[in-house]
């Protein structure tokens, strides 16, 4: 294993620790595990809190700041955060007017999330949870787990911490990250697997000439190993799958084309080459686009194609100013 | 029935055995689960305070679960541990008959948060089995019941190797997540070793 | 060789169709192979331009734009751009007051954008160049080809780019560029080699447990090889080497730990939680920081770390707003 | 002696070899040297009109050569070329009295611009030796010169070998470069041996 790490089983707390440092404007409490906002809580701002395992950075903890998160929670390494931890950012969050839990839909995420809102509710903090699952690699069933929360967190916690930020009421930013998450479809790709620093080794092997299509930010491998593919092949392969879940042509999308963790800008650029072509191709204008990497899976090369359709009030919220040491424009 | 020893055991078989729960959760999830529960379980058996009854036993470790396991396996096992616990109440003893109730709410607890029924290839897949040989062999006396269990668990954990997932994260696998056993069930195995290890020793 | 590209005899022009469909803020003339801003040229303004080889993004091309570069040159992979496609950049970027070529100390660099100033001479455009070298891990000395420019460049063009905006002089400008360079030290490590596209294979072979200490940023490999360090010792490694060439104690600095393309941002924090200690415990003040990919060297895992010692109008610089794909705060 | 056939045959040569010179530049430099060269010089090639007298043919392709190979090696060939070609000025015949004058221009246009002298570790090392051998044999008439050139260039690109590297990327290694054949100094071997087969041929 090669990492840029001390010990193993400090390594989330030697992330907070380098976060305290390199962002001041962060609050960064590495007893409770939790990343707040310095100005955090603002009376009678809905507060916004999102969290899961770590190893996906920038986000969660990079969103934190204005016009996004209010707190953040991470996990062990691709571990679901516990529901003390949330709690504490929950409340560190809280101004009063409740607090909008952006859970990715992962079965430890779903449940501890939920003991946590439970928690609150008994300190009074009301708590409203948006589930985020927008990757169309999986069947979404009532005979699975659903799809996986992936690129779409990104762009709730974008436009939810947007309308808070506007003074969005609890219901209206709750309701806010719901249509992000219709409005948005995802698919990833994996040219290699990743290592969970405690585990040590990979968590699968991948051939010199083999890919997976349709893998989560987990390291978890996809629905389906092929030969490596040239980017246009395999952007072609990602759209068209999100195309078939969710019809894109005629509509004005804001596009993501999102790094796993290892594979350079150059490589992004050249994935981004070839969806705008896509998109231009079948009918889709796109009015927005983010090229880089933001919800990774540790070292993995890869990529992750995410497309939410906007409204005219989504286009308004992502360009709304933000600052965080993940996304920052406006200010 | 020692709910404490019990823990104690559950805790010392996942320390052994956690780079094996890590590397069947690789397969088919994130690699995890052996390295979650391990630190779920040590901060268990710290949790517990000397003279507790064996229901608070139980609750104790099944709240530190929660607090420190984190994954799915943290809010279920911790649920688990806790229902169980509770429908132990304060009793001083606790008899293979309280102990069948136990179990029995204990997978009610998980059934309830998880929403899996058997056949999905998870941690149920074992539990339920167990709990009915328990229930079924509790006349026998909690070492007898708690062997069945084992050897009922056992067989429940195989089955769930030909499954295709339909909880947890191996269902992201769909038709690749079969012909891998599911980490929880073997865990849950490790569960009823550690009861029966305890059953045995009492 | 996984890479997520298309043809590799296209991988240049491939990112750069992706950089011009992804920022509509620049403008990107493929034939020319030339990154400008919108806005380009700005009467009366100095401009501002830098280039060389690819591989490195968002160097350049990611740093054009409003505060930064007025154009960029990008090159095959790891190759310096050729005088025409420099003459052409600069062109773009002059308008009327001069232009300062940012030129990194790699012998190709240097002789194609001398040349490329020659021509521009011709077109009574007047050029002064600013070359950058930062990287410690070289031995200085009239008998080798010097050091080589790393993390300095991106102060530099920080810095000289705000002052531009602000109305500086070509003299001035360029003044400020050099004292970035000279007031910067620079030392990288690898923990994995990169592929050039065209070659196909790995530059250098590293077992599972080595590193290389002291590389620069082409996939060369660096002085020495040693086994794998735990993130701490590292960072005493490099920062030993820096404060040995330019003593820190006592200086506030600003401090960049940039990964090299296939590391991530996790355990850029790590490091950085590292940096953050050493420094404080050596006596200098982090006034400003940076962390993350900015550059690169394709997929190579690994960092680097630099550190520049500022005076009171450079962090007035490096403050100032900047909006470029790369790089962007105050507006 | 007929430049054009000495660029065209350096091209293929090139072609052939580019994996070779990239694999040497890898080792110690940065793994482009035969991308470059082949990019260079298949667009060298390609503007070569009809009926250029020789020192014509070569200003065109070293200004080709600056135009597209970027590096270091692309001004210096390219440069190289071009100077060579004025030295030959516009005479419709090169013969080998005038080539000698030619390469000596090249080597000091190499020198000038790169600041390498012998024993850098550079194509300087091939090409010294190669333009003394040559004129020492020019007297030979031009494909006896070429031989002893390339013999000389040969010679003298082995020797880069042991050498610690003072100039280019291959300084940066410090003692770690010793042990290594310099790219340049193995293409620079190429340049004398299309020389030797063009002059061979005419
Ligand atoms: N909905 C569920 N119901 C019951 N058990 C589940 C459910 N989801 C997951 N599990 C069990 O949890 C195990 C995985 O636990 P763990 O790896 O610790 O958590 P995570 O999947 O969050 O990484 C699975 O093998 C499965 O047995
Ligand atoms: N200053 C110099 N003088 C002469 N030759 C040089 C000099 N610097 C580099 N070279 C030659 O150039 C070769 C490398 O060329 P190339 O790989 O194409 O360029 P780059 O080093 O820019 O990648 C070296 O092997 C060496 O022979
Ligand atoms: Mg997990
Ligand atoms: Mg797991
Ligand atoms: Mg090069
Ligand atoms: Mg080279």
């Amino acid at each position: 294993m090669k990492k840029l790490i001390g010990d193993v089983d400090d390594v989330v707390l030697d992330t907070l620790r380098g976060m305290a440092a390199a962002h001041p404007s962060l609050r960064v409490d590495l007893d409770q595990r939790i990343i707040v906002r310095a100005d955090a809580p603002r009376t009678g701002k809905v507060g916004l809190v999102s969290g899961g395992g770590s190893g996906h950075e920038p986000l969660h903890g990079g969103f934190v700041g204005y016009g996004m998160l209010d707190a953040a929670c991470p996990g062990e390494v691709f571990t679901s955060p516990v529901p003390d931890q949330i709690l504490a950012a929950t409340t560190a969050a809280s101004g009063g007017a409740g607090v909008v839990h952006i859970v990715k839909n992962y079965t430890g995420d779903v449940l501890n999330f939920q003991l946590a809102a439970e928690l609150a509710e008994d300190e009074d903090i009301e708590v409203v949870p948006v589930v985020i699952d927008d990757d169309v690699a999986v069947q979404d069933s009532t005979f699975t787990a659903g799809r996986r929360g992936t690129g779409a967190t990104l762009f709730a916690e974008k436009a939810a911490g947007a309308l808070a930020e506007a003074g969005g009421s609890l219901q209206d930013v709750a309701a806010v990250a719901r249509e992000v998450n219709e409005r948005t479809r995802s698919f990833g790709v994996a040219l290699t697997a990743c290592t969970v620093p405690a585990a040590g080794r990979p968590t699968f092997e991948l051939g010199a000439d083999e890919m997976e299509l349709g893998i989560g930010i987990h390291g978890e491998p996809g629905r389906e190993r092929t030969r490596l593919r040239p980017a246009p092949e395999i952007v072609d392969v990602a759209l068209s799958a999100i195309d078939e879940d969710m019809s894109l042509s005629g509509s004005e999308v804001l596009v993501l084309v999102n790094g796993m963790g290892g594979t350079p800008l150059m490589e992004l650029y050249v994935a981004y080459a070839a969806v705008a072509e896509w998109l231009g191709g079948h009918g889709v204008t796109v009015a927005r686009s983010l090229v880089g990497n933001y919800v990774t899976s540790l070292e993995m090369a890869g990529a992750m194609i995410s497309v939410l359709r906007l409204t005219p009030q989504l286009t308004e919220l992502w360009d709304a100013p933000v600052e965080t040491p993940g996304l920052r424009w406006g200010r | 029935m020692d709910t404490r020893r019990w823990i104690e055991r559950f805790a010392e078989l996942v320390a052994a055995d956690a780079d094996r729960l890590t590397r069947l959760d690789a397969a088919i999830g994130d690699g995890d689960h052996g390295a979650n529960l391990n630190r779920g379980l040590r901060a268990a058996v710290e949790a517990l305070g000397p003279d507790l009854p064996p229901g608070k036993v139980l609750m104790t470790a099944g709240r530190a679960l929660v607090s420190k396991t984190g994954g799915a396996s943290g809010p279920l096992y911790g649920g688990a541990l806790r229902r169980a616990g509770k429908a132990l109440g304060d009793a001083a003893d606790a008899d293979a008959t309280a102990l069948a109730a136990a179990l029995r709410a204990a997978l009610d607890a998980v059934q309830q948060l998880g929403k899996a029924v058997e056949g999905d290839k998870t941690m149920v897949d074992a539990l339920t089995p167990a709990v009915a040989a328990y229930e079924a062999a509790a006349g026998d006396g909690p070492a007898a019941a708690a062997r069945a269990a084992l050897d009922a668990a056992e067989k429940g954990a195989e089955a769930t190797v030909p499954l295709q997932a339909r909880k947890g994260r191996a269902s992201y696998l769909g038709p690749r997540s079969v012909g891998h056993l599911d980490p929880g069930a073997a865990s849950t195995v490790l569960l009823f070793r550690a009861l029966a290890d305890a059953a045995g020793e009492g």
